[in-house]
This record gives C-alpha cells, sequence and structure tokens, in this order.
C-alpha cells in the first residue's frame, strides 16, 4: 500500500508523464481553437494517426525529425482542408465526417506501409531519426526537477510553450477574440466583420498543424518506428481534454497532463501486481471524475447569477 | 443640391427566397440627419429589406447609393466602414464575453501590433458613452444584462464602430415605456448631433412621436412615403394593412365567476436570487388580470410559477380551479386547463425544426387529448392546423412547411392561435402582441377578450403598457418581485402606473430609504 | 392514387446521396483497386458474389447486416431526441456478457432461456447506459464524452470480469482465449440458412427497426421524443417531462444496443470472448447518420453495409486485395453519403445565377 | 479406421496442388505472426499454394474458415484462440462437408476431440524459462525484469516461465514485471521500460510485448541495460538485445504442413517443445554470452530435453498434458 502511495507521487511517473503528455498537450491545445471556433471535430485521431505515419515516412527520407514533423504537420493540414471542404462548403455533418475519417486513417496508413515499405503492421529501421533530448544545464542542479524536466526530446518543451502561446492568443488577441466570437454567435461575428468562414478554416488548420505535430511526436520520440493504429486512442483522450478544459488552452493542457500522468502511474502500478484491465481504465475514469468536479464547480459559480449559452445544439437537462 | 440630401437610397432592390418575394423592387430614400421609419405588417420584408442593406443578405437586383453614389458592399463590415451600423431585432451579443468585449469585437484596439488593447477600448467607450448619455457595465457578463441595457449595448457598439447611420430593427419591442422614452430620447440626441436614424417599427405611436419620415412596406412593395404630419394613425395603419385598423381594444361584457387561479404566498429563488416575494393573487374565471412591470422584476418567474416551470418555495400556495397545484408537473396542469403563451416564441413556443403541424398540435395530445391516448391521430392533427393556419391567417405554404421558414410575426400568430383554440381555463400570457404588426394586434387583442368572455382566465403579463391598460379588468404591477395593485380598468393613468413600475409600492420606498 | 407515389421529399433526397454517393465509390474503388495491380472488375465481381452469389453468402450478408441495423437504430433513437449516445459499443459488451453468462450457467427450457438471455442483454446494456444518463441528469457532464469513456471501460472490464470473475484467474482447460464458457443449446437462437451464421437474429433487428419506425410516426410519445430532440425547451414548457424522456432514450438506445450484443451472442458467437468486436458501434453511428436516423433506410444502408462486409471477405480471400481497400471504400461511401447535395446545389445554382445576371 | 482411411486418400494422389491458408487474427507485420507466415512461405517454396487471411473481427472467423474449406484448401491454420476456437466449433461441420481439410490450431494449448483439429503449440515456457536463466546468470544487479502488454493468460506463461528460469538459475534474483495495456503502442512500451529501469535496478528487462516490444528495446538501449527479444530473433533491432527467446513456429509450420501431405497421421495435439526438437533460442546469440554460460545453457537444454529438469516444477498450472 505504502508503495503504491509512493509511486503516486514519485519523479519517475512525473516524469514519465512529461513524455507522454507532451503529443496529447499540443494536439489539445490545437483542439481549443476549433472548439473556440465552433466547429465540431472528432478526428484527432485521424489527423494524429496519419501524421505519425508520414513524420516517419519524413524522418526515413530525410533523416531528419523536423523534416518528418514537418511533413507530418503538411498532410495532416491537407487532411485537415478536406475535413473543412466536407464540412463547410458541403455542409456535411462534422461527427459523421469525424468518424468516418478516424476509420479510414486506420486504412489508409496500413495500405501506405504496403504500398511504401512493403512491410505489414510495423515499419522500424534505423533511418528513422528521432528527435534528440535536450540537456538544460542549469537544471541539472535541482534534484526532483531534473529528473522530472531535465533531458526530454525538444516536442515535450515546445508542448507547453504552446500550451501558453495558445493561452495568449485566444486571450489577448483581436485574432482569438474574434475566433471565440464566431464560436458563441456566429451571425453576431459576422455582424462584427468577421469574415466566418476564414476564422473557422484557420482555427481547423491551427488544429491539424498541431493534431499534426502530436502525431509526429508519437513514432519520433525515441521508438522510431511506426506501427498500425499507432495513436491508439490518443486522439480522443485530446478530445476529452479539450471539452473538459471547455477551449480554453490552459485548462484543456492541465486536463491533458493530467490524462498522462494517469498513464505514467498506470506503468508504474502494473509491477505490483494489480489486474492490469482495471488499472487501464484509470485514464478514462478520470476524465469522467474531471468532468463531474468540473461541472460542480460551474454549478458554483451558476450560482453567482451567470448563465452559460449552449453552443452545440444538445440537451440540457 | 438635393442629391446629397439623401445620405443612403435605395433603387429597386429585389431579394426572393424561393418563390417567395420578400422585396420587390423597393426604392427607399432617407435624408441625412433625420429619422426614418420603416413600418409594415408581419412579413412584409422590412427586416429582409434591412440585411440587405447592411450586405449580410445578398440581394437578388437593384442597387444602394450612399452619399449619391453607388456602392457594393463586400460583407457587413464593408458596410460598417462606410458607417453603417445596424442594431438587429435579436441583438448580436456574445453571452459569454463581457460587454467591453462585446463592443469592441471586430474593431479592436491594438497594443504592438498584435495584442488586444483593452484599456485604450474602455476609455474610448467610456468617452462615448458619456458623450450620449449611456450607463452601461462595461465589465458584466453580457448575458447577465437586462434587456434595455443590451440594447443600449448595441448601440454604443455601434456608435464605438463609427456609424452616421444607425438602423434599429423594432427597437421598442422589448422595453417598458420609461425604456422607450430613454431610447427615444437618445435617438434625437442622436440627430441633433448629426446622425441619420433608420428605424423598423409596427408601433403607430412611436412613429409619430419620432419619426421625420415613414416608408410603409406591404407584402414586399412601399406602398406609402409619408410625413407623419400629413397623415393620420388610421390612413397609416390603412397603409400597412389595407384596410383601417384602429387600436382600441373592445372590451366585452363578461360574468366574472369563480376564482381560476390563486396564489398565495408564492415566493420564487433562484440561484440564491429572490425573485418573487410572497405573492398574493387571485384570477377568476372571465377576467383578464394584466401585470405591467419591467423587464427583469420577476414575470418570467410568475408565469413560470403558474404553469410549472419554475420551482416554488416551500410555504407557497397555488390552487388551479380550486385543486392545489403547486406540487403538480407542466402536464398535469396543462390537463387541468392552463394555457401558455411564453414570451419566447421562437425558442419556446415553437419548434423550429419541425413542420407547422408539429408545433402547432402541441399541446392537444395532453389537453383535449387526441381520442386515442396512444397513437397519434394524423388526420385530426391536421384538421386542427389548418383551424389554427385559417382562423390566425397563418400566412404558410402549408402545415408540412418547416416553421424556420415562417416570418416572425406568423409564428407569434401560429403559437397564440393554438393556446387560445386549446385553453378553456386559465391562460397565462406574456407579450401577446411583441413584434407583431397593428392588424395582427387587433385580431389578438380580439381573441383574447372573446375566450376571456367564453370563461377563460387570464393572467396577461406584458411589458406594453398600453396593452395591459386596454384588456385588463385589474392591473397589477410588478416591481424587484413583488406586485402592487393597479387599479381596475381605467381606474389609474399611464404615467402613475409607469411610476409604479419603476419605483414600487410606498413599503419599498421606505425599506430603500432605511437602507 | 396520384399522391400514393409521390415520394417524399425526404425519401428523394435520401436517394439522390445514395445514388451519388455509389456512383463516387465506384469511381474511386476503381482507382484505388487498379493502382494495386488488381482488376477492378473482378474486385467487384467478387464483392457481388460474396455478399449475394449463393444462399450462404446472402446468409452471411444477412449475417452482418443485423448488428448494423441494430446499432443504428439504438444511434438513431438517441440521435433523433438530441441525447448524443457514443456509447452503443459498451452497452453492446455488458449485453455481450450478460447474455453468455446467463446462457451457460443456467438450466432453463430452450424457447424461454432465449428470450431469458436476449432479455437480460438489453437490461444489461440499459442499465450500462443509465451511468452516463445519470451523471448527465445528476453532475450535467456532457454525455458525449462520458459515454466515449465508458466505452473504453466497458472493453476493459468485461475481459477482467471475465478472466477474473468467470475464469477465476486461470485458463484451466488449457485454452488462452479469455471467454466464458459455451452457451446452452437452449440459449442460442436457430440458425437461418444452413452453412452461414446468420440467425434468427436479422429478424429481430428488422423487428425492431419496424417497431421503431411505427413508435415515431404513429405514437404520441414518438411526437413528443422528437420535440424534445428538436427543441428541448419548447418541449420542457409545454408540459413534456424532459428529463425522465432523456432518462427514457437513454435507456431504450442502452437497451437495443445490449440486444444486439445478446443476439451476436446467442446467434452467432456461442460465448462471450474479450474484445470480440471492434467498432461495431461506431458503424451503427455511423449508418444512423447516413440514414438521417430514418428507420427505414437505417435497414436499408444496413444491408449495404452487410452486404459490403459479406463482399469484402470473399474478395479478400479470392483477390490478392486487402479487405482495407473496401474499408477505405466504405468510408468513402459515408463521406460522399454525408454531403448535402441539395445545399449544394442550390448553392451553385445561386452562384451561376448571379454569376449570369452580373456578366 | 476412419481416420487412416482420410490418411489415406490424402497421400493418394500425388499430382494434387496443396493448399494451405492462414487465418490470423493478428496482422502481419507482427513478429510472431511474421514467422508464422515465414512458415507458409516455405511451403509456398515446395509448390503450395498459399493464402494469408488477416481476421479484424471475430464476426468474420466462421465465415472464413467455412470459405476457405469450400474453396479446396486441405489445410486451414488459425492462430489467436479465438480464431482457433471458431475453428473447432465449426470442425464436425466442416469434417462433415470437406473431409479432406485439415485445420491447424496454432499457439494454443486447447484439449479437444476433434479428427480433423490439431493444436500446434510451441510453449513459450521453455523458452522464457532459459532466457530467465540466461539473465539470471548475466545479471550484475542481480535484479532482471520483465514487461509485457496485457496481464492475460497466454502472457503470463512468458512471464511465469522466466521467473521460473531466474529461480532455477540462481533464486536470489529477484524478477520485477509489468505490463504495457497496449500491444500495439510501442512508445507505451518504451515509457513502461523506462518507468521500470527508474524504480527498480534492473539490468536486463525481457519483453514480451507484440508491437509495444520494440518500445521496450529501445528503453533498456537508452537507458544502458540489456534487453531478451521475443519470438523472433530480435538481435537485429538493436545491440542491447543480446538474447532472444525464440518460438520457431515456422518450423513447426511447414512440418506440420508436410506431414499432411505425406498422409501422416495427425496427432489431436502437438507441441513443437525442446523434447520435440524444437528450438528455444537462435545460435547466433551464443556469441553474446560467456564460454562458460554457453556450455550451461546447452547443458540445460539437454537436461529438459531429457526429462532431467522439470521446466514447470512450480507452475504446475501451466503444464502440458501431452
Ligand atoms: N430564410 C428564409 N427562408 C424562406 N423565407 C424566408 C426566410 N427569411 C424570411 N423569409 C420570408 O420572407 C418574408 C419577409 O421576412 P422578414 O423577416 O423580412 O419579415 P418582417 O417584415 O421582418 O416581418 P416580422 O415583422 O414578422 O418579423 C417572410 O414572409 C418570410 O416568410
Ligand atoms: N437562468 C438564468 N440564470 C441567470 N440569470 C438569469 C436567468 N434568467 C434570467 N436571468 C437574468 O435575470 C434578469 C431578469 O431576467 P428575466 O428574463 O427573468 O426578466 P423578467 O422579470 O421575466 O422580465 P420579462 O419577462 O419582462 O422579460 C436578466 O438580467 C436576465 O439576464
Ligand atoms: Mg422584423
Ligand atoms: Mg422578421
Amino acid at each position: 500500500m505504502q508503495e503504491i502511495l509512493l509511486a503516486v507521487i514519485s519523479p519517475v511517473v512525473f516524469a514519465g508523464a512529461v513524455r507522454i503528455a507532451a503529443p496529447l498537450i499540443i494536439g489539445s491545445v490545437g483542439g481549443c481553437f476549433t472548439e473556440k471556433s465552433g466547429t465540431f471535430v472528432l478526428a484527432y485521431e485521424c489527423f494524429m494517426l496519419i501524421a505519425a505515419f508520414f513524420a516517419t515516412w519524413g524522418s526515413y527520407v530525410s533523416g531528419s525529425a523536423v523534416v518528418g514533423s514537418l511533413i507530418a504537420v503538411a498532410v495532416s493540414i491537407l487532411v485537415g482542408i478536406l475535413f473543412g471542404i466536407l464540412v463547410f462548403r458541403f455542409q456535411a455533418n462534422g461527427m459523421i465526417v469525424s468518424i468516418a475519417l478516424i476509420y479510414g486513417a486506420w486504412a489508409v496508413t496500413t495500405l501506405l506501409l504496403v504500398t511504401i515499405f512493403q512491410v505489414r503492421g510495423s515499419f522500424i529501421s534505423p533511418d528513422i531519426i528521432s528527435y534528440q533530448t535536450v540537456s538544460i544545464p542549469f537544471l541539472n542542479r535541482v534534484p526532483v526537477l531534473n529528473e522530472v524536466l531535465n533531458n526530454k526530446i525538444g516536442p515535450v518543451y515546445l508542448a507547453f510553450i504552446l500550451a501558453g502561446a495558445a493561452y495568449v492568443v485566444m486571450y489577448k488577441t483581436p485574432f482569438g477574440l474574434r475566433l471565440r466570437g464566431v464560436g458563441m454567435n456566429a451571425t453576431a461575428a459576422q455582424t462584427a466583420g468577421t469574415n466566418i468562414r476564414r476564422y473557422k478554416w484557420t482555427a481547423l488548420i491551427i488544429m491539424c498543424a498541431c493534431c499534426g505535430l502530436a502525431g509526429s511526436v508519437i513514432p519520433l520520440s525515441g521508438v522510431s518506428m511506426f506501427t498500425e493504429n499507432m495513436t491508439s486512442g490518443r486522439g480522443f483522450l485530446c478530445l476529452a481534454a479539450v471539452l473538459v478544459g471547455g477551449g480554453n488552452p490552459i485548462k484543456t493542457s492541465i486536463v491533458a497532463f493530467l490524462f498522462a500522468y494517469t498513464d505514467a502511474l498506470y506503468l508504474t502500478l502494473t509491477s505490483f501486481g494489480l489486474p492490469t484491465q482495471l488499472l487501464s481504465c484509470i485514464p478514462y475514469g478520470a476524465v469522467i471524475l474531471v468532468l463531474i468536479v468540473s461541472k460542480l464547480r460551474g454549478r458554483r459559480t451558476a450560482a453567482l447569477g451567470t448563465r452559460r449559452s449552449g453552443r452545440r445544439k444538445k440537451l440540457t437537462v | 443640391m438635393a442629391e446629397t440630401d439623401y445620405v443612403l437610397e435605395l433603387k429597386n432592390i429585389r431579394k426572393t427566397f424561393g418563390t417567395l418575394v420578400a422585396n420587390d423592387n423597393i426604392n427607399l430614400r432617407v435624408r441625412r440627419g433625420s429619422v426614418h421609419a420603416v413600418i409594415g405588417e408581419n412579413g412584409a420584408g422590412k427586416s429582409t429589406l434591412m440585411n440587405i442593406i447592411t450586405d449580410l443578405y445578398e440581394p437578388d437586383g437593384g442597387e444602394i447609393l450612399l452619399n449619391g453614389k453607388r456602392i457594393r458592399f463586400k460583407d457587413p463590415m464593408d458596410a460598417t466602414r462606410h458607417g453603417i451600423g445596424m442594431v438587429y431585432q435579436e441583438f448580436m451579443v456574445f453571452g459569454d464575453l463581457s460587454v467591453l468585449d462585446n463592443i469592441m469585437m471586430g474593431f479592436e484596439e491594438k497594443k504592438w501590433g498584435i495584442f488586444l488593447n483593452r484599456t485604450k477600448a474602455r476609455m474610448r467607450i467610456e468617452e462615448i458613452c458619456r458623450d450620449y448619455h449611456f450607463n452601461i457595465p462595461l465589465d458584466a457578463r453580457a448575458d447577465t444584462l437586462p434587456v434595455a441595457v443590451l440594447q443600449q449595448v448595441e448601440i454604443v457598439k455601434v456608435l464605438y464602430r463609427g456609424a452616421d447611420i444607425l438602423i434599429l430593427d423594432e427597437p421598442t419591442s422589448v422595453l417598458t415605456p420609461q425604456g422607450i422614452q430613454g431610447l427615444f430620447e437618445a435617438i434625437r440626441f442622436l440627430k441633433a448631433i448629426g446622425k441619420t436614424i433608420l428605424m423598423i417599427t409596427h408601433k403607430l405611436r412611436e412613429v409619430f412621436e419620432v419619426a421625420d419620415e415613414i416608408t410603409v412596406l406591404k407584402n414586399g412593395k412601399v406602398t406609402g412615403n409619408v410625413l407623419p404630419d400629413e397623415v393620420t394613425e388610421e390612413q397609416l395603419a390603412n397603409l400597412m394593412v389595407g384596410r383601417e385598423v384602429i387600436l382600441q381594444a373592445h372590451k366585452l361584457n363578461s360574468r366574472i365567476k369563480s376564482p381560476v387561479l390563486q396564489l398565495q404566498n408564492v415566493s420564487v429563488k433562484e440561484n440564491g436570487v429572490q425573485r418573487l416575494k410572497n405573492l398574493n393573487l387571485e384570477v377568476r374565471s372571465g377576467e383578464i388580470v394584466g401585470i405591467a412591470g419591467i423587464a427583469g422584476s420577476g414575470q418570467q418567474q410568475l408565469a413560470g410559477a403558474v404553469v410549472g416551470l419554475t420551482r416554488v418555495e416551500k410555504e407557497s400556495r397555488i390552487r388551479i380551479a380550486g385543486i392545489e397545484a403547486q406540487e403538480k408537473s407542466v402536464r398535469e396542469r396543462k390537463k387541468m386547463g392552463v394555457g401558455y403563451i411564453p414570451q419566447d416564441r421562437m425558442k419556446e413556443g415553437v419548434n423550429k425544426a419541425g413542420s407547422v403541424w408539429e408545433s402547432a398540435v402541441m399541446g392537444y395530445q395532453t389537453v383535449r387529448g387526441f381520442p386515442r391516448k396512444y397513437l397519434l391521430d394524423r388526420k385530426l392533427a391536421e384538421d386542427f392546423t389548418n383551424q389554427i393556419i385559417r382562423e390566425y391567417s397563418v400566412k404558410t405554404k402549408g402545415i408540412h412547411e418547416k416553421v424556420i421558414n415562417l416570418s416572425g410575426g406568423n409564428i407569434q400568430k401560429l403559437v397564440v392561435g393554438r393556446e387560445i383554440t386549446l385553453c378553456d381555463k386559465l391562460l397565462v400570457i406574456e407579450d401577446p402582441t411583441r413584434g407583431i404588426d397593428v392588424g395582427a394586434i387587433e385580431f389578438i387583442w380580439e381573441k383574447i377578450l372573446r375566450i376571456a368572455a367564453a370563461g377563460a382566465g387570464i393572467l396577461l403579463i406584458s411589458h406594453e403598457l398600453n396593452e395591459v391598460m386596454q384588456l385588463s379588468d385589474r392591473i397589477f404591477v410588478m416591481y424587484n418581485g413583488t406586485l402592487e395593485y393597479g387599479g381596475v380598468h381605467g381606474e389609474l393613468k399611464e404615467e402613475e402606473i409607469g411610476l409604479l413600475m419603476t419605483r414600487g409600492g410606498d413599503a419599498d420606498e421606505k425599506e430603500m430609504e432605511n437602507q | 392514387m396520384k399522391k400514393k407515389w409521390k415520394i417524399n421529399e425526404e425519401a428523394e433526397s435520401n436517394l439522390i446521396r445514395y445514388a451519388a454517393a455509389l456512383l463516387a465509390v465506384l469511381l474511386i474503388g476503381t482507382v484505388l483497386i487498379a493502382v494495386q495491380g488488381e482488376n477492378p472488375g473482378t474486385a467487384f465481381a467478387e464483392i457481388l458474389k460474396g455478399a449475394f452469389g449463393s444462399k450462404i453468402n446472402i446468409g452471411n450478408t444477412l449475417r452482418h447486416t443485423m448488428p448494423c441495423i441494430l446499432t443504428a437504430i439504438a444511434a438513431a433513437v438517441a440521435f433523433k431526441s438530441g441525447v448524443n449516445n457514443l456509447g452503443l459499443e459498451g452497452q453492446i459488451y455488458f449485453g455481450a456478457l450478460t447474455a453468455a453468462v446467463l446462457g451457460y450457467a443456467f438450466k432453463l427450457p430452450p424457447g424461454v432461456h432465449v428470450i431469458v438471455c436476449l432479455l437480460a442483454s438489453g437490461a444489461a446494456g440499459m442499465l450500462y447506459a443509465l451511468l452516463p444518463a445519470m451523471l448527465k441528469l445528476i453532475f450535467r457532464v456532457d454525455e458525449l464524452i462520458s459515454t466515449l469513456m465508458f466505452n473504453f471501460i466497458a472493453v476493459l472490464l468485461t475481459e477482467y470480469i471475465t478472466m477474473w470473475w468467470i475464469m477465476g484467474g486461470r485458463g484451466s482447460d488449457g485454452s488462452n482465449a479469455i471467454s466464458t464458457p459455451p452457451m446452452a443449446a437452449s440459449a442460442r437462437l436457430p440458425g437461418l440458412i444452413q452453412g452461414s451464421s446468420a440467425s434468427l437474429g436479422i429478424v429481430f433487428a428488422l423487428l425492431v427497426a419496424v417497431l421503431v419506425y411505427l413508435f415515431y410516426r404513429y405514437t404520441v410519445k414518438g411526437y413528443e421524443l422528437k420535440q424534445v430532440g428538436e427543441n428541448i425547451r419548447f418541449a420542457r414548457a409545454y408540459g413534456i417531462p424532459v428529463a425522465r424522456t432523456f432518462l427514457g432514450i437513454f435507456l431504450m438506445s442502452g437497451f437495443i444496443s445490449g440486444l444486439c450484443g445478446g443476439i451476436e451472442m446467442s446467434g452467432s458467437y456461442g460465448s462471450f470472448t474479450a474484445k470480440f468486436i471492434t467498432n461495431m458501434g461506431w458503424d451503427g453511428i455511423l449508418i444512423a447518420y447516413i440514414a438521417r436516423q430514418n428507420p427505414i433506410a437505417i435497414v436499408v444502408v444496413s444491408f449495404l453495409w452487410g452486404a459490403l462486409r459479406a463482399g469484402s471477405l470473399q474478395m479478400e480471400r479470392m483477390t490478392s486485395l486487402n479487405k482495407l481497400t473496401v474499408n477505405i471504400i466504405q468510408m468513402l461511401f459515408v463521406l460522399f453519403a454525408a454531403i448535402d447535395y441539395k445545399a449544394l446545389f442550390d448553392h451553385m445554382r445561386g452562384k451561376y445565377m448571379r454569376s449570369r445576371e452580373a456578366g | 479406421g476412419k481416420k487412416e482411411e482420410s490418411a489415406a486418400d490424402r497421400g493418394g494422389s500425388p499430382g494434387e496442388t496443396y493448399k494451405a491458408c492462414f487465418i490470423t487474427d493478428g496482422n502481419l507485420g507482427n513478429d510472431f505472426v511474421d514467422l508464422i507466415w515465414k512458415g507458409f512461405q516455405n511451403l509456398e517454396q515446395e509448390g503450395w499454394e498459399i493464402k494469408c487471411i488477416e481476421a479484424t473481427d471475430n464476426s468474420e472467423f466462421a465465415d472464413d474458415i467455412r470459405s476457405m474449406a469450400s474453396e479446396g484448401y486441405q489445410v486451414i491454420m488459425t492462430w489467436e484462440d479465438n480464431v482457433s476456437q471458431a475453428a473447432l466449433n465449426l470442425a464436425d461441420e466442416i469434417y462433415k462437408n470437406y473431409p479432406n481439410t485439415h485445420m491447424f490450431l496454432l499457439d494454443t494449448y486447447v484439449d479437444h476431440d476433434k479428427p480433423n483439429c490439431t493444436s500446434v503449440s510451441v510453449d513459450p515456457f521453455e523458452s522464457s524459462f532459459v532466457a530467465g536463466f540466461v539473465a539470471s546468470k548475466m545479471t550484475q544487479t542481480k535484479t532482471i525484469g520483465w514487461i509485457g502488454h496485457t496481464d492475460v493468460l497466454k502472457i503470463r506463461r512468458f512471464r511465469d516461465g522466466y521467473i521460473a528460469g531466474a529461480a532455477y538459475g540462481d533464486p536470489e534474483v529477484e524478477v520485477v514485471y509489468s505490463f504495457t495495456g497496449d500491444y500495439l503502442d510501442p512508445t507505451k512500451g518504451q515509457e513502461a521500460g523506462s518507468a521500470m529501469i527508474a524504480n527498480y535496478p534492473v539490468d536486463i528487462i525481457y519483453q514480451s510485448c507484440y508491437l509495444a516490444g520494440p518500445g521496450v528495446i529501445k528503453a533498456c538501449s537508452e537507458g544502458g541495460i540489456k534487453c531478451i527479444g521475443v519470438d523472433d530473433w530480435q538481435g537485429d533491432l538493436d545491440p542491447c538485445v543480446f538474447w532472444s527467446a525464440i518460438k520457431p513456429m515456422d518450423v513447426a509450420v511447414t512440418q506440420v504442413a508436410l506431414d499432411y501431405k505425406e498422409g501422416k497421421e495427425l496427432p489431436k495435439q502437438m507441441d513443437f517443445n525442446i523434447a520435440a526438437g524444437g528450438a528455444v533460442y537462435d545460435e547466433r546469440d551464443l556469441q553474446n554470452i560467456p564460454e562458460e554460460l554457453q556450455k550451461e545453457v546447452k547443458q540445460l537444454v539437454e537436461d529438459i530435453s531429457t526429462g532431467k529438469v522439470d521446466v514447470y516444477k512450480n507452475f504446475e498450472e501451466y503444464r502440458l498434458e501431452y
């Protein structure tokens, strides 16, 4: 029992969480933009998976992780454009397009593995170059922080920077203000001179770029390989983080980090012989718990006389 | 020359929705520095026209001249840049944002080229508020504000954007007499400093009060361009609806009998705020009880408490036709014969996504009840719908048309028609004639009076003081959650009631003094 | 007389969508198959053969149609009333596990046993749907996300239950599969076509679809549910008990999902195996959307889906193509069917008119 | 009687092309599935017609088996217990309609009475035992680790074989274990490996995590410790993989198919254990361990083969009955 409690606060778990959190934070911070702009996208998983594949390919071809990521971002944006055309132009339902894309991504990447690399299931090669870990000198002298924060790959730090930057963009710039306006009341935003279509597109592109980057971090974080369905549900966790965080980049990142933390904790806890099936439930249970807690808090603020306007068409009972 | 006298000219504006011609070659000239009223029946195409001016809709044909020059706006923003600002019928607010953010949206002050400069924006807005005598809380969240304040926010927003021409779409429909006076003062002031105002309204009296020029629309066409001094109210009404309409309720003699609604000690608390305080009220069959009051003083909660949508405090007693009902659900009360016309008819009165018949029979399934309890009798439902459409002259292509395609006024008629047809005991009405034209108002008033005469008790909650005074047998004024007696029909003058609305009874005054 | 032949607007726009989507998919599919160095003709022929080539093949098609219909109906029931129940998969899992356990653990007379298993599976799905419903009603937790999470949890939890409670943590009989003991013959649904795994389940599915269709079209309750879905404030203001309705819809949707799991067990599998399906719930959601929540359209699309499924298996067996190709084709179909062609057409026509006017 | 008859039939027609089909629940691209497929490819060299069906969904298994039998495939091999279970369920029906078709249930340990089914196993317990033995001899820290993907019975065979072997080699050695929770995601493997290295003084980790395995190997390589591969020889993935507990399924596959072709009588169960000539390590790995240990390993394998060492001694529940 004591062991378990110790594990909960051990720096090892936090260090793991920081690493695992990187793609989750990057992806969900991107999702904040579409969420705030009022576009309903579920397809994080699709963007990330396709990005993961092309990051692997890019890195394999160019020998550089950064180039891999850039290619991943580009391809992810292309898929996003497909989404945008279907949803914005052709008025298709965002949810159904998302689900179809999530499905399709798995089939497409697997077929691409065959056509490009002539392998099935997984592709592993020493030519796939991952990101190198970065050592921050001054952290060396700080005992716990050093273990938790130091010697991680670049994208890990980038994730945290992105979260902060997204917050500033969202709440401190005209762009962010208008973006939120578009999501809250599109007609009103239009009368305020905002080009709704352009803002929705921009938000979508930002989201796709972020998901692309997030997806590229997965194969290039050290494993240097691509496997079928490699994102394995991370996209859904990103979605959950965005919904729980309400599209606020900071809150969303915190939630994403919480998921990463439960994941890291799981990896340590399995050594204690607890049933893995139950332990695996922890992140999902955590989502629900966080939701409950955030709603309880929401209730308190509601009591102070504020009201939330429903953004999506949904049942409020 | 005369050319430049007109700041805005519309020539042959045409707009169709499918086969429906909403604007049929409309010509309109607005003089600089004047207040120009556009009036017309429901669905006459006024909002559409205004939306064309601000480029929210693209016209199918015609041209717009601004300061004598032909112009084609690229987007609503472009119109704004050219000094045209619109206050929409449905306010364009961002509920989650602060008033400050609401106003500066789209016209942000910037810091270092990329960041928002809220300080500077605040200074500018405060200046505008000072100059034009507006008083609005800049840091409040928009959705916590009452409509009257929101309207000011909307006007300030338009001014902040540098508008020279202000378009107001039915600006008074949500205001109290005092609020309306405030608005008119603002309008006159704006005119005095050289702004041009284009105002849409249904209320003829207001037209005479502020307008310099009047354009009347009917069925998408201009039927008249007149000056207020040249016409009488009757003539104007005639232009609008094509026949004589005199807005005068003819109260019928009805025999007032046993109480259908008794409220004792009714209190409502919402999110910790006391909305209703120990109300006592009685509505008898055959009687119309009118409740006047400014927005936010608790009328909505009163209606909610009576129909069962709002939970009342423990000690409250509500009797409907003598039966204790405070614990009963909305549906049970409906079965007891309670009808309800909600204020927000677009959102609460109909299902916009559904077809007309679906909205028309709502409540029918429980009140009259279809003969078969579980199976829906489509034939009956359709007949009932057709009956309403006929009797209330709802303009629609048919009962399978989607409600969303009906104009605002016709949706109103649909709701009012349904409830009046269905109700036989107690009818709770909030603003029955909000946003509809004189012809329809006359018609609806008559219907209300008629069912009262037939023996229904009516609780009429209206922001239209005139309406309350004309229709009600007894008048109450709601102030801050309490009721003040306003006398029987014709006893008190409009000014006296208006005073009660803003100040409440003496008791409250004393209370205030004590604090 | 004339009126009888007039297709209603909705059916018409649905047909346009399906036709357009099929056409587009055929084109793209041809390219996709040709690129992989296979003859598209052969591939499509194999798909057709696999779907309808013989009695057995038709049986296979029906077998795959069944879960599609049920999950899609479950989804449609929820979506129609504005409930975002994405938790079909989880509800299927619990329904299946329940049916499987009752099927092996009890001895009941033949007819009764199946019915008990199926009803219990529906009840289990319903109970599992109760969780997110209560979270929504009590804590206002958005069901969209909670049901999504409950899906993941259901898969893990049923595996846990099977492995630790039912199998006692050990596979004593030597098999390593995490599965329950086989269900008794009395708990199995009779087969429909010899040599295929089509069972009487398809009849149940059709029955549910028809019932739901009739329910929405001809009952007062169905009318009310539709109003709740389309405008909840309206429904509330006129006395439809919204919270109860919400719960009812969730439970109904959960019941149908659970039933789907139960029929899968009784009809096809015969014992519950951990992770026995992948994405069945999502299939249902997609189909419900393509069919615009219309039960009759759902049956049609499900049949198409089942045929594609059975056909793709055949294609995989007979050609060098992988059924992932068909997966991609299916997804393209969804994407094309999701397009609002009417709006698109109107938009284009508007543009054309304007350009003509301008020019 | 019947059995011999059909066996004789099979041997009777020499001109016939033999067709073998592999129905797998896991996709190609995983070492173990690829290993089985390697066995099929050997058959192709022998002139067989081969076919692989990657069945992704449990609902497909029965259809696949029926159709392949009806297409005249004489040998149907199934992998993953779910497929095998479906094969067993269908066995009687297939026997009735297609008496010439024989089904091999790969990697199962199931007891059954179907004449046209043969369970073919290569029990990882022995190879894991040997790996555990090697690890216990190589560890400096007296702590070795094992990482599996999920806590399921099949995967526990690897763990407990490893523990048994380590205990046999050096009772002092402590074995720690954990699970990645996901068998497709290598980053989970990497994190699990890193966590184990950070939490315990392990210097050797044995991974049995399917596609997540390369992640564990990566973590070991980054953490500067040694790793033991699984299923196939994984020394090519990273230099830190000094040993692989192999499971020569390819050999088994080829051999049983050829047995079928020759008309040999096929038992209901067969295990390619050490005693039956199965390999548990790859010769290439021997150079990675001290010469002394090489001898000990060879001796151990010999002893297991002769029955002198009973690998299941403290793990009775894993003992195979045949
Ligand atoms: N989106 C639409 N689709 C179809 N018809 C529409 C649409 N919007 C408006 N109309 C029709 O155009 C006509 C004019 O509508 P508009 O809203 O301008 O009326 P209005 O004069 O403001 O009336 P009201 O006072 O009732 O609001 C109405 O008959 C309405 O049915
Ligand atoms: N559910 C709610 N939560 C928080 N604030 C609310 C809520 N409903 C109304 N308000 C606020 O309470 C104030 C009173 O509004 P309300 O609509 O209740 O007025 P009312 O008394 O019914 O007036 P009227 O019926 O004339 O509009 C407004 O500022 C409004 O924004
Ligand atoms: Mg209007
Ligand atoms: Mg209007």
